[in-house]
């Protein structure tokens, strides 16, 4: 069995769990100071159902920041709206619970325990407190089916420290759907993998984006070119560019930005990149 | 079986609880002299502290250095009832002699609820589990953690050392509270109630091993060692962690504060040199010799400290210093695990050849498409750095 | 595996359960008398020794008083040992480690009295030491023998105290200060027991007595700050420091005493705590002229005191001092062996019955035993610190003072005992 | 005010010793994340130092000096033993270091007994540091202006040091992100060798300075040590300047609240307030964004 081949993600399971429908992330505005630093000092995107986001741009752009606002890890100003509620000044959990998931640059899940564990944290967040304090009796279905997309079906009691990087990061990602998260910000989610799992977690992606708004933090442009329904381009914690993948490879702006750290970061996305592929 | 976190399987908690249960319910009073006997009450008492500092630490990560706070306001809500009994015995004036001797003769207000048992009993887990829930919701949610909450926690418990001290009058000062005659109604000085002590001490501990056992088994037990792992991650879950670490938190303070109040009629006496920054510390030792994550070695560790403390303090005083130091270090230093991990290791070594070796499952190799490939080179990066 | 999971609880609480119900049949509280039903005595005197006890701190903060006790208790029973013993049977001696702590105290001496078997027990220091080890002496009716000065306010039949009571120590010394026209005294104390209950009869005592107390300060045990105390007591106008510190806050207060140019001309202090075996520690150079409050000293004149003072530091070190606690120690060791022989039986109701009026020419002078109230006749002295380090008699009652624990006898004092 | 100008000068004085304790401990801990329970054994090997000085070279003027150089090398060798055999192997595990360094103070305490025997030693003050001077209407003893001076020559020493070394740079480098000095060449594994070397150095001159304020003896360290920790916690992590401030904070509390309560009352309320402050700023008066504390 593949991703490809079984769809658990839909709305049946939305529909379980009372979930709203699928909404969009609207972001404008968005500044976070550091003490006298600016990290991001205007960056407005959005991401909707159905697409999947890319969020590029060269080192120190604000793009993990911008995650970090968003989330309630560092404190911003402007405006980050899920639906009809605002995100900015809640505390992390919180943002959570209204349908926000994210991952981190380096996979983080509880090493210490089993895939199965790892989900059935990730889904528990609106278990009643009675809940909690039973043991887990049965693989709930969303669990089940969520460890199907992600390959890891068969990988139930194993322990998550022992899963290959590619495999942590995919676990990560089935933590976000259980999680029942609306929009999925997912920082560097193919760092470290062979080919053959960028396109496993491309696909996974656009999957999971035809229900939920997913958000892209990449640096691999060949990964981006391929996936990526939409782009938006930030330097120096501000846009500079937005669009299609054509339209933002084309935008000489974009390609001064690349070309005049390609040398530092190998990361041009014309040029350096593209010739793996 | 569940897998990981070092939770024993359904069958080996209920064998050990059984066990435990049987050699202490039954073979040690059958074995025992009944001062031996008496001694083992004292060390099951620390035992029922250990069982709640193995769930905040070892589970929860929060190492905690005030247990003696929550084990004192148990033990002084018990005594200061058996006090306020004894005062009424035989037509007594109902105020403690102490405080004739050394106070102005009148029982302050804040004793006066202590008269009544049922209050006293509600009080002994309440008051420890409230003032854990109130320190641990403003500590947590603060998110002060790790070294500071420890020394936090120390200071706490000096700063209600220094408290009980400086009230003499109502709290007995250095000297603490002691001199008990009766428990409920029944004299202390018959050794039938006193066996009957024990039983009471032994179930109890009993039944708080099999809590953390339920606990451990528990979503709740598996979130809170998620918590102690990866506070952030369960953070972006949804969860308050400051909530899921003050349950735990509150739930040893209880523990502690039930292990106070029996302690009181068991050993007769508590003070403050029972509940201080030492004594603090070493509740804390008995677990990490015995292994501060499992379900047993709490237990096993604060009675065989504390047994070993008795038997060797008696021939070389200044001996058992140096070797409950080189203890601690040894212990700390080469097994942190404790006891527990060094039966595991040696059972690991039996069963199977290498740790890392045991392959992924067939499943998911076959199974998945392209990730597939990935499964067979593991990663086995170095363990995220623990938030303790 | 992961289902079927019954309740791990269910059975541990039937256990609890059905223990309690079984073993709930002892007996209520006021129905027996104390001490009749656990106090089987298990001394053994069939042979040609029997067990005795030491229950002492050996480690722990306490150990730097207490092990000294423990030389002069051994010394006493070797002498006594190498005389024949008592009532020809040798002592053996069980010496267990209090470690400072009141619980352990009370575990140690119910290990002695119960596990060990032994006739009689000497030892304990501080306050909530005895008071940890009164109910278990009570409970199986068997004798403690304590040594040092106390609070008073207490008298057990199972114990027999042989430091002074408050009548033969801190009275004497108000009347000392008197008798030198201070009529305005500052109070220093650590804050447990003893001070608190010392500086509530001098309270008393000065309101009879024309005097005032013009501060009265506590500090934590251990405590080495001085500073803000030192300046109260400074600015405070008193004539004399009536000083209860325990240990090592000696120390500091003195420290800081001396360097605000204090000294004993313009405010002499005296000390109830600080004995020859606390001045070395303390610093001979803070404490030169300053006055003590003991019943013995190591310079006495007499001869079983130069007798004491020489084998004591024969066996121990020419460098060693005695002090009052270690010669009350001493002494009850010899005071319960005249007990015994005059009850002429190991026995604790017999030796209770015997006890009253047993006498023992102790370095400090003859001791006798009041029956009433299980302490001893002693002769309260003033001393005062020289040069070298021992403290010289300045004062001396003229007679011996028989003890008072509850201050009956002063009318001044009535509210104290409650 | 003379009741304001002496409790002023006391406060001064409480807060220069509890200065003189805690710095040591604030350096290791900021640059190691190391809680080192040991560091009130290391105090009172200070102390002892002292003591062995005076008892070598007899008078009491010469050895105090002779002393706190002697002393800063005993605690730094004590420190660098600590370091080599223990801390180092258990970086990656502070509450465990924690408790091992609290095995390894029982066994100090212990050694210290065995050494120099339960009771107290006497260590005399020199005689140009008995008496007093008057400052601000109030008498005060010169071994208080004598711990003060210690204090700002040890403080300032090590601010210099700080600031101006190659060692300090690399010292504050780690402080703020090990990884990143690290990764840019500098020996983390040296320069907290050095650091828990000095820390603890500063520990033993502690020892040598507090022996004039009371009694030596194997427990002093233990009496000083919640203090101590209670001024790095509310300090701020790795902040010199948290420290100071702290310190002399508490210590003018301290004299304060003694002054219209007492000397227990206020230990309480000293002890209720830094947790309460903490409240107010987990992170203590100074922040710095460390790896190990974030």
């Amino acid at each position: 069995m593949s991703p490809q081949t079984v769809d658990v993600l839909g709305a049946p399971q939305d529909v379980a769990t009372g979930l709203a429908a699928p909404v969009s992330l609207v972001v404008s505005g968005l500044r976070v100071q550091f003490g006298g630093f600016v990290a991001v000092s205007d960056a407005s995107f959005d991401a909707h159902p159905g697409e999947v986001r890319f969020l590029i741009g060269p080192n120190g752009a604000g793009k993990t920041t911008c995650i970090d606002a968003i989330t309630g890890l560092v404190r911003g100003t402007g405006s980050a709206k899920l639906g009809d509620d605002e995100l900015l000044g809640r505390p992390v959990h919180r943002t959570a619970r209204l349908g926000v998931g994210r991952t981190f640059q380096t996979a983080s899940v509880f090493e210490e325990m089993s895939v199965l564990q790892n989900l059935d944290i990730a889904a528990g967040m609106n278990r009643r407190s009675a809940a909690l304090l039973r043991p887990r009796r049965t693989v709930e279905p969303r669990i089940e089916a969520a460890a199907e997309q992600i390959g890891l079906a068969g990988s139930l009691e194993q322990r998550a420290g022992t899963l290959s990087h590619g495999q942590k990061q995919w676990l990560e990602i089935g933590m976000l759907l259980v999680q029942d998260a609306r929009v999925l910000l997912l920082d560097e989610p193919v760092a470290g993998m062979s080919h053959d799992e960028r396109t496993a977690t491309g696909t996974l992606l656009q999957r999971i984006a035809e229900h939920r708004a997913v958000v892209v933090v990449e640096h691999d442009m060949d990964f981006m070119r391929r996936f990526a329904t939409r782009v938006t381009v930030l330097h120096q914690g501000s846009v500079i560019s937005e669009g299609s993948v054509a339209h933002v490879q084309a935008d000489p702006r974009v390609q001064e930005v690349y070309l005049g750290s390609a040398a530092t970061h190998g990361a041009d996305p014309a040029e350096h990149e593209g010739a793996t592929s | 079986m569940t897998g990981g976190l070092g939770v024993p399987s359904r069958r080996n908690a209920l064998a050990g609880t059984g066990a435990l249960a049987l050699v202490l319910l039954v073979v040690a009073p059958l074995m025992l002299s009944d001062f031996r006997l008496a001694l083992l009450g004292k060390f099951i008492c620390f035992a029922i502290v250990a069982v709640g500092i193995g769930i905040a630490w070892g589970r929860g990560g929060m190492l905690t250095l005030g247990q003696g706070v929550f084990f004192g306001i148990g033990g002084y809500a018990m005594a200061m009832h058996l006090k306020l009994a004894d005062a009424e015995l035989n037509g007594g004036s109902g105020v403690p002699d102490f405080m004739l001797l050394y106070g102005d003769g009148t029982v302050p207000g804040w004793w006066e609820p202590f008269r009544s048992p049922l209050f006293t009993l509600l009080a002994v887990v309440a008051l420890p589990a409230l003032l854990a829930t109130a320190l641990g919701l403003a500590i947590f949610k603060r998110r002060i953690k790790g070294a500071y909450f420890a020394i936090l926690s120390q200071a706490m418990v000096a700063a209600f050392v220094v408290l009980l001290v400086g009230q003499q009058q109502t709290t007995g000062g250095t000297n603490g509270l002691n001199g008990f005659r009766s428990f409920f109604g029944y004299s202390l000085s018959d050794p039938a109630n006193r066996l009957t002590l024990y039983y009471l001490a032994a179930g109890i501990l009993v039944a708080a091993v099999a809590l953390s056992a339920a606990l451990q088994r528990s979503r709740f037990g598996e979130l809170l060692v998620a918590t102690r792992d990866a506070e952030e991650r369960v953070r972006f879950l949804g969860y308050d962690p400051a909530l899921v670490k003050t349950v735990a938190f509150a739930l040893a303070a209880a523990l502690a504060g039930v292990a106070g109040a029996l302690f009181v009629p068991i050993v007769g006496i508590i003070s403050p040199a029972d509940i201080g920054v030492v004594p603090s510390i070493v509740f804390i030792v008995g677990v990490a010799v015995g292994g501060r994550a499992g379900l047993f070695g709490p237990v096993l560790g604060a009675i065989g400290v504390a047994w070993a403390e008795t038997s060797l303090s008696e021939a070389f005083p200044s001996f058992w210093s140096y070797f409950q130091g080189a203890l601690l270090i040894a212990v700390i230093a080469l097994l942190p695990g404790g006891a527990a991990s060094l039966v595991d290791r040696l059972r690991e070594r039996a069963t199977s050849p290498r740790r890392g070796a045991s392959s992924p499952p067939a499943a998911g190799a076959a199974g998945t498409p392209a990730p597939a490939a990935a499964a067979s080179t593991p990663a086995d990066r170095p363990a995220e750095e623990v938030h303790p | 595996m992961l289902h079927r999971n019954r309740r791990l609880i269910a059975v541990p609480l039937a256990v609890l359960t059905g223990t309690l119900a079984l073993s709930s049949c002892g007996a209520k509280a006021g129905e027996t008398t104390a001490g009749a039903s656990g106090a089987q005595s298990c001394v053994d005197t069939s042979g040609d020794s029997v067990k005795v006890g030491f229950i002492n701190s050996l480690s722990g903060t306490m150990a730097i008083s207490e092990t000294t006790v423990s030389e002069s208790l051994k010394m006493a029973v070797d002498e006594i040992n190498a005389a024949g013993g008592v009532m020809g049977k040798k002592l053996d001696v069980v010496a267990e480690d209090g470690a400072s702590e009141p619980a352990t105290f009370a575990e140690k001496a119910e290990k002695l009295v119960r596990q060990d078997c032994v006739a009689a027990v000497f030892g304990g220091w501080t306050s909530s030491s005895r008071k940890a080890m009164l109910p278990v002496f009570e409970t199986n009716n068997s004798l403690l023998f304590y040594p040092v000065q106390y609070e008073g306010l207490e008298s057990s039949p199972n114990i027999y105290y042989t430091g002074a009571t408050t009548n033969q120590q801190i009275i004497p010394a108000l009347d000392w200060l008197k008798e030198q026209g201070k009529s305005k005294i500052f109070l220093v104390g650590s804050d447990y027991v003893f001070p608190r209950t010392a500086n509530k009869i001098i309270n008393a005592y000065a309101k009879a007595n024309g005097m005032t107390v013009v501060g009265e300060e506590y500090t934590p045990l251990g405590s080495t700050d001085f500073t803000t105390i030192a300046n109260k007591v400074a600015s405070s106008g008193a004539d004399a420091v009536f000083n209860t510190l325990n240990g090592d806050s000696n120390v500091a207060f003195f420290r800081q005493y001396r360097s605000l140019g204090l000294s004993p001309e313009t405010m002499p202090v005296v000390s109830v705590s600080i004995a020859e075996e606390e001045v070395s520690g303390v610093g001979v150079e803070n404490l030169v002229g300053q006055y003590t409050a003991w019943d013995y000293y190591q310079t006495l004149d007499t001869p079983a005191n130069t007798k004491f003072v020489a084998d004591f530091k024969a066996a121990y070190g020419a460098d060693r001092v005695t002090s009052d606690p270690m010669e009350a120690a001493y002494t009850s060791v010899y005071l319960w062996k005249a007990m015994v022989e005059k009850a002429g039986s190991f026995e604790t109701d017999a030796v209770n019955e015997a006890a009253d009026g047993v006498s023992f020419d102790a370095p400090e002078g003859t001791v006798v035993v009041d029956g009433d109230n299980n302490h001893i006749t002693k002769t309260p002295r003033i001393g005062q610190v020289d040069s070298t380090g021992l403290i010289n008699t300045v004062w001396s009652a003229p007679e011996p003072v028989e003890p008072d624990p509850y201050l009956k006898s002063y009318p001044w004092a009535a509210g104290i005992a409650g | 005010m003379d009741v304001i100008g002496s409790q002023l000068v006391a406060g001064v004085s409480i807060g220069s010793v509890l200065l003189l304790v805690a710095i040591g401990l604030s350096l290791t801990f900021g640059q190691m994340g190391v809680i080192n329970m040991a560091h009130g054994e290391f105090i009172m090997a200070g102390a002892y130092t002292a003591y062995v000085v005076q008892q070598i070279l007899g008078d009491a003027g010469l050895s105090l000096l002779v002393a706190l150089p002697v002393a800063f090398a005993v605690g730094g060798a004590l420190g660098a033993l600590l370091e080599q055999l223990l801390v180092r192997h258990m970086y990656h595990r502070p509450l465990d270091t924690l408790l091992a360094t609290f095995g390894v103070s029982l066994v100090l305490q212990q050694l210290a007994r065995d050494i120099f025997g339960a009771p107290a030693v006497d260590v005399r003050t020199p005689s140009w540091l008995q008496g007093n001077v008057e400052v601000l209407g109030t008498v005060v003893p010169w071994t208080r202006l004598f711990i003060l001076g210690v204090v700002v020559v040890a403080v300032g020493g090590l601010a210099l040091l700080l600031t101006t070394t190659a060692l300090g740079r690399r010292i504050r480098a780690v402080v703020l992100n090990r990884q990143l000095a690290e990764t840019s060449g500098i020996s983390t594994r040296a320069t907290d060798r050095l650091t828990f070397v000095i820390g603890s150095g500063l520990a033993g001159v502690a020892g040598v300075v507090l022996t004039l304020v009371g009694s030596t003896g194997p427990t002093l360290g233990t009496g000083y040590i919640v203090d101590a920790f209670l001024v790095v916690v509310a300090g701020g992590i790795g902040q010199i300047r948290g420290a100071v401030l702290a310190a002399f904070g508490l210590g003018l509390l301290q004299a304060f609240v003694e002054l219209s309560t007492t000397a227990s009352i206020a230990k309480f309320l000293i002890l209720v307030i830094v947790v309460a402050f903490l409240q107010v700023r987990p992170q203590g008066l100074f922040t710095v964004r460390t790896r190990s504390l974030a």
